[in-house]
């Protein structure tokens, strides 16, 4: 079978949710991809980060008129997506701690985010 | 006049350079990604410290809490409003420039 | 007062035309007349009444329709920036020959000198994009 | 050597469109081969028949139906994506309830799974978008 | 009639051209604009700049396959849109000099433009 | 690995963050609004500098010239490339990696 190849993929997102679809729309890559039995990882830099926030509140019918979709990032690890990496000094300079995150992530450096991405085979970009 | 803002200031040089030519007495308001730069503790928190002593800064309080921030999160002297808020404004103010 | 709106992003991709929705809405509210609602570079795919969202989403295109017929609202497609990305009204399909139009109920295209009759004639232009 | 192309902004309003079709064109004139070109995001926009660009400029979909004629190749535009933003086929449209579709030739559209699938197959996956 | 009214119209232009078509549009809602005899002004800032660049070099057969549309800014002054404003700190910063236009503009520095927003009455922004 | 950075750095923070991951002997290659952080002269100037020491930069001809740029406008070190060129760097590097 095709299918039995596993690659290495990883997500870089790196623009804040709201603003524009990118983020809703990567996750629903991440969450289609988690069918295919892949090596998958997440990386949050830069405005990315904000994806993570805790306590987003918006609906249809109120806020800014957009449905809240961060309660997905939660649902990632019913899917064996487990591997979210955060860039540090995105999350420092935003003023941000691993607190301020609606699920469980690795703080990675500079060195490490970059080890991480120099062992993908497929690297996505939103 | 009301300058509009409504990108990141970690992203675009939008706020940056709104405040470069944001006159005395001119009302800011962000809003959408803009919000962000409304927020204490970040690398950008003296820019709008600095902005404050001449303008008068708005956030716009759906944009802020869809991101999961509050007013407790914004920078102090900065005012919160919303679309009505925003409709207001843009009222009183002779001309609006959006900051895109 | 009377506004003006020019939104110049689609809809989803960006939040403008969501802002420029908003802010009308909030507008109309407060008893101001809205001029005319200019959709501009890829806004005018607010005008498509072909799209699906999602049933739990927001449905930019009828929201817009919506607002539009409930205060007779004039929102015009730039007819420039609507051919070069597919947005045809029945007029423009045969004109143009082609053999389906898409655009949505309450919109009507129009040429770019609508903008600036917007410009002269509100007392406030507001502009929402990218 | 097996390319996969991916595509997130729409035609004309970014670059992301031109530079993927200049970069898959010099691939393919290399004797690359091009496993699957998808369509994300604002970039189903590109697999609309209905844009007409002025005589002077390029036709951005034209030369991507063209190109995947000349090359067959195959070009998939997101399923869901393509909901929200209005761009159907013939049995989208039907399945949907909608009066017409405008999908261009030489365009498929289907799920997301190809994207990754594009992932899996290609020795390298190409980004582009805004 | 009512188009007898006169009012002051600056374009504000803040994006370099062809990574993005703002510029080109911008431009073609100048040219209509400049039927309607109202007051207009042009304003170049950050890589808004770049549209006003010399020799830009591309065609639909060649280059990046677009078309060069900058030859359309020296037809500006054919339709009496003659106040052209550059950002001095835009152009310095870009190492850019008035020489390297390709129309005749004015360089302005943010005391000047800040005076130019405030007389408008409608500002419009790409 | 090839980088690809296709923003101009005055308006995005992409190529300053794309040499913040850049490791030691990786490939970047400035495209579309990308090739303004290739000049001489600009602000960006050290940042390139910079990165030249451990990556090598490339530049997408057909890009500078619609700008109104040449390779004589180019920081010294910068090489010239073009899509054929773009592609062998795609098939040279394993992975490649889009700061969008």
């Amino acid at each position: 079978m095709e299918d039995e190849v596993i690659k290495k993929f990883l997500y870089v997102n790196r623009k804040a949710p709201y603003g524009t679809i990118y983020a809703l729309e990567s996750l629903e890559v991440v969450l289609i991809g988690a069918a295919f039995d892949q090596d998958v990882s997440l990386a949050f830099i830069d405005d990315g980060v904000y994806q993570l926030k805790k306590n987003q509140q918006t609906s249809v019918s109120s806020g800014i008129g957009v449905k809240d979709f961060s309660k997905t990032y939660r649902a990632l690890e019913g899917y064996d997506v487990e591997k979210l990496y955060v860039d540090k000094k995105s999350m420092e300079e935003r003023g941000l701690s691993e607190d301020d995150f609606l699920v469980d992530v690795q703080v990675f450096d500079e060195a490490q985010m970059a080890e991480l991405m120099e062992q993908q085979d497929v690297v996505l970009s939103f | 006049m009301l300058h509009t803002v409504n990108k990141s200031p970690f992203d675009k040089n939008s706020l940056e350079n709104c405040l470069r030519f944001a006159r005395k007495g001119h009302s800011i308001l962000l809003f959408e990604d803009g919000i962000y730069g409304a927020l204490k503790g970040t690398r950008f928190e003296t820019l709008i410290a600095e902005g404050l002593k001449s303008s008068t800064i708005y956030v716009l309080v759906p944009d802020l809490e869809a991101r999961g921030m509050r007013m407790d999160n914004v920078i102090d002297g900065v005012k919160a409003t919303d679309y009505a808020g925003f409709v207001d404004l843009s009222a009183e103010n002779k001309t609006v420039q959006a900051w895109l | 007062m009377k506004f003006g709106i020019l939104v110049n992003e689609g809809p989803y991709q960006h939040q403008a035309s969501d802002s420029a929705y908003q802010f009308t809405k909030a507008a109309l509210e407060k008893g101001h007349e809205i001029y005319r609602v200019f959709f501009y570079h890829d806004g005018v795919y607010n005008a498509s009444r072909l799209t699906v969202p999602p049933q739990d989403d927001r449905n930019i295109v009828n929201r817009w329709s919506d607002l539009g017929k409930e205060h007779n609202l004039d929102m015009v497609v730039c007819i420039a920036a609507a051919q070069r990305r597919g947005l045809l009204d029945e007029n423009e399909a045969k004109r143009q020959g082609k053999d389906a139009n898409n655009i949505a109920e309450g919109f009507r295209i129009s040429g770019l000198g609508q903008l600036i009759e917007a410009g002269i004639q509100s007392e406030r232009m507001m502009v929402f994009g990218d």
